[in-house]
């Protein structure tokens, strides 16, 4: 397969963390079936640690393989570290994208810090890493979203 | 692993006989066809042969075929040489909303270029009204360009009406035959086409060789400016070993276009009955009937198309999102946009197209890989039947 | 009886080697380069792998090459789509009388679409005058088409100075170079040519695929619309068994090169030499340093080419009168008459084109027919020596 | 050669009536080298008879072919009747000619008008076939010759 390398590939054909958590302690969604890629990301959050992530996400080859892998990333860090987390570090752990891709990359962070703002919502706490994020501000249509190239 | 290759509208393989009749054109009969000297009259002679042999797959007489590098240049000629003949007639063109790129990108030139263009849009079977077609025309309507059969859904559309009422409106008439040709017995005198487009690699015979019927009596003006080639209309040494294989290619078409359309047709309602009666969430887009007969275009609900079209080639099954020339982007589909497919679930639609290699083993073993991958990447998705979109 | 092709100009074989890599790619490897399963990306990879031989072959970079369907479609988009590119700036071109009809017609369409063009001459030899060159720039001049090597006499122009004039001005340089890739080094980064033509079947590749050089930087409009194909700048399935059959015949002409335009040139003196010592009143036309390797191109007086050239072809040799696309016509050579030939002398001339398959013995065997037709054709003309024109 | 038939080609490789005849009774030439083909042809007339006939032609195959078949043709016919040939008789007789070239066919029935005028001139004969013949007025190149089809 040309176009996506092994690494992808490989996330994409095995995703790692598929799945939904029960009682979830944060749950956050990015993206739309419009655009053509929406990934759900639930949290299990213990002493400011993420134990746990799973994903479900529809969407193309990149998108899965994205969720897959930065939810790998995310799984043992802490909160601060997992919302410090940018598309260019889950393009550069996937070893890349192609060019008309790589938007993908952006869904699984945005969709972390959509979780992470649930739990912080639900818990009344405070995190650097979401300085002025809004989950409704940052509507999928506008920032990421259907961003189709010709 | 099984090989399936279930996109011969995208392309088709060309056939040992075909290719065997090529061969000896790129070696010892290589002559440039406008040579005088008999390598190059010989050339010339079975070059005429190759194009009688076109013109009978469309019911057209030899010197009404022209020679172009591919279906997409026979519809810039068409399009474009039409409005530049007829500019002193007027400035509007007819088409509709689900031409192949190749009409739509030379009518979107035209009209940066003065020209005004209608798109007529399709039914929710993907067939044009022509109700709505004839209200379209204008005083200055110059041109009507409709496909013969669509790409991605295969649907075909009204031709020989299409054909009267342009005439009866003394307007010129284009069909976009790619897909059509070689799929459905067509006779231009009796549809009253006055231009239609046509590729050889889309009915067995060899990519970068197409062409273009013109009427006998129309003098479309050159698209291709040069040497005398092609009766003067368009200029470049010939694809000799190409029009050869265009030649063979349409010959096998001919002969074989009965037995053709039955079995792939049977093949074809054989695949989608076997998939919707196994596969929950699916769904045949556009016309069952007035169809190309080896086109099924399914959606699979709460899937994306191109996870499904990785995970059937990680299992040696090739099939497209819609047309293979726009795969690479990610608009959805125009064409299932015009007959209201909601764009959620166009993302989850992918065209199978059956062919003449195609056996009901291959269609067994792709419904067999389909459960289990649809399966998976639903068990993967953020949406489903219970959770909704 | 002996053939002995010497027409290399008109059309060269298809070289084994190319065909041999050619022949996968109509039947096993027929994938559509645009489709995303692993038939279609491979068949994407090897397409880019032969741009980047033909790149190399011109010291260009992969990106910068676009395939075409011919040499004339490479002319017609660099000359119109310039136009078309740079019409605000301008609506001036500067081309040569002694061009390819390619670029002469595509030149003369746009003088009916509102352009000016200025046709500069060449001196005796076949060569422009740069100061004429340069006297012919406006400041509405937008592009100087200049072949590289003309295809009836061979001879090769200053195009690096041309470069550089077109440079100082600040105007789009594109050089028809279909007969000059393969028989010349060729560096554009080093020439400063913004566009550059080629074509596949000059080369000991297949008819039917040409290229364009574009510079990197230079967004020439397209020429066919449709499909994203060519960086979406050529729309078309791409003509994968011809693209990869130019890729290698690239790739042979490049390691090959020295050696071809030494053996050449040395075939194409004795050749000249010969027919010069053993025939009166036969004389070269075009400059004999600044010339194509296997070009001779020859006026016998008293007699008419194209009774000469029948003679020829029934002692089975091949070669033309002048350009092979114009040769159903009775136009006397627009190249001879720029280099000021007088008409009734035009008539006379025949063009001899050596290649990689001419051997020393074809040319004897050559010139032995020539002195015997030369002589009968003489014979029965009515014009002659004693008796003059 | 498909250009031209098989007649066509044989009187073009192996023409009929080459030459010149010594102290001929008339003689005529047509076309001019600028344009691509000139004829001149000698006639022997005995008896108001044309006993012989022999042409020389700068041109191509047609023009040779054209030029060979005439002079057949008019060998052993009266002067009246070897003025009615017509260029159409020419062709036929060639069995004809590719359209681009069948102008070629009048070279040979202007020369032979030509050389019997020269004849009449000559000798103070008429002939009907002459009335209205005039070799200077029906210059080449107005009438057949560098018509020139692109
Ligand atoms: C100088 C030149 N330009 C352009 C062309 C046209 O190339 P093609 O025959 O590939 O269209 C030719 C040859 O025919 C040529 O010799
Ligand atoms: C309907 C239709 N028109 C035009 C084309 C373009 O033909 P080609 O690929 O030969 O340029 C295609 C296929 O690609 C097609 O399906």
């Amino acid at each position: 397969m040309a176009m996506y390398n092994d690494k992808v590939m490989d996330h994409f054909m095995n995703p790692h963390n598929v799945g939904e958590i029960e009682n979830a302690d944060g749950i956050g969604t990015y993206g739309s079936p419009i655009c053509g890629d929406m990934m759900k990301i639930s949290l299990k959050i213990e002493d400011d640690k993420i134990v746990d992530a799973k994903f479900k996400t529809f969407g193309c080859g990149s998108a899965i393989a994205s969720s897959s892998v930065a939810t790998d990333m995310i799984i043992g860090k802490s909160v601060e570290e997992a919302l410090a987390l940018t598309n260019k570090d889950v393009l550069d752990e996937l070893g890349g994208l192609p060019a008309i891709k790589e938007h993908c990359s952006v869904l699984a962070d945005h969709a972390i810090r959509s979780a992470v703002y649930d739990y912080a919502q639900k818990t009344g706490k405070t995190y650097k890493g979401l300085e002025g994020f809004d989950p409704n501000e940052d509507e999928h249509e506008h920032e990421h979203g259907c961003q189709i190239e010709e | 692993m099984r090989r399936v290759y279930l996109d011969y509208s995208a392309t088709t393989p060309v056939k040992k006989i075909v290719l065997d009749e090529m061969i000896p054109y790129f070696t010892e009969k290589f002559g440039n066809p406008s040579s005088l000297y008999e390598l190059g009259a010989s050339a010339k002679t079975d070059l005429n042969i190759s194009r009688e042999k076109v013109a009978k797959l469309i019911g057209a007489s030899e010197r009404e075929i022209y020679f172009t590098s591919c279906g997409t240049e026979a519809d810039n000629w068409a399009v474009i040489g039409s409005a530049r003949l007829k500019k002193k007639y007027g400035n509007h063109i007819i088409t509709t909303k689900i031409e192949h790129h190749a009409i739509l990108h030379s009518c979107e030139y035209l009209e940066k270029n003065g020209y005004e263009v209608t798109y007529i849009g399709v039914d929710e079977k993907g067939i044009v009204n022509l109700k709505e077609l004839e209200d379209a025309i204008t005083s200055n309507t110059i041109l009507i360009s409709i496909m013969f059969a669509n790409n991605e859904i295969g649907t075909i559309q009204p031709i020989k009406e299409i054909g009267e009422i342009a005439k009866k409106h003394n307007i010129l008439f284009h069909t976009d035959a790619v897909q059509a040709v070689g799929n459905v017995d067509i006779n231009v005198k009796e549809l009253g086409v006055d231009m239609l487009s046509m590729s050889a690699h889309k009915i067995y015979g060899p990519k970068g060789i197409g062409a273009l019927y013109i009427r006998k009596g129309l003098i479309l003006p050159s698209y291709m400016n040069g040497g005398a080639q092609e009766n003067k209309r368009r200029a470049g040494t010939e694809n000799l070993a190409g029009i050869v294989g265009f030649g063979k290619a349409a010959e096998l078409a001919k002969e074989g276009l009965d037995e053709h359309i039955k079995k792939i047709t049977s093949l074809r309602n054989y695949f989608i009955k076997e998939v919707l009666d196994k596969i929950p969430n699916v769904y045949v887009n556009g016309d069952l009937e007035k169809r190309l007969p080896g086109n099924a275009n399914l959606t699979f609900e709460f899937i994306e198309g191109e996870a499904l079209l990785l995970y059937l080639d990680m299992n040696g099954i090739s099939v497209s999102t819609g047309s293979a020339c726009s795969s690479a982007s990610l608009v959805p589909s125009h064409v299932l946009d015009a007959i209201g497919i909601p764009v959620e679930k166009i993302h989850g639609s992918l065209r199978f197209s059956i062919g003449d290699f195609t056996t009901k083993e291959d269609l067994d073993y792709t419904v067999e890989v389909l459960i289990k991958v649809v399966d998976k990447l639903r068990s993967i998705s953020s949406v489903s039947n219970e959770k909704g979109w």
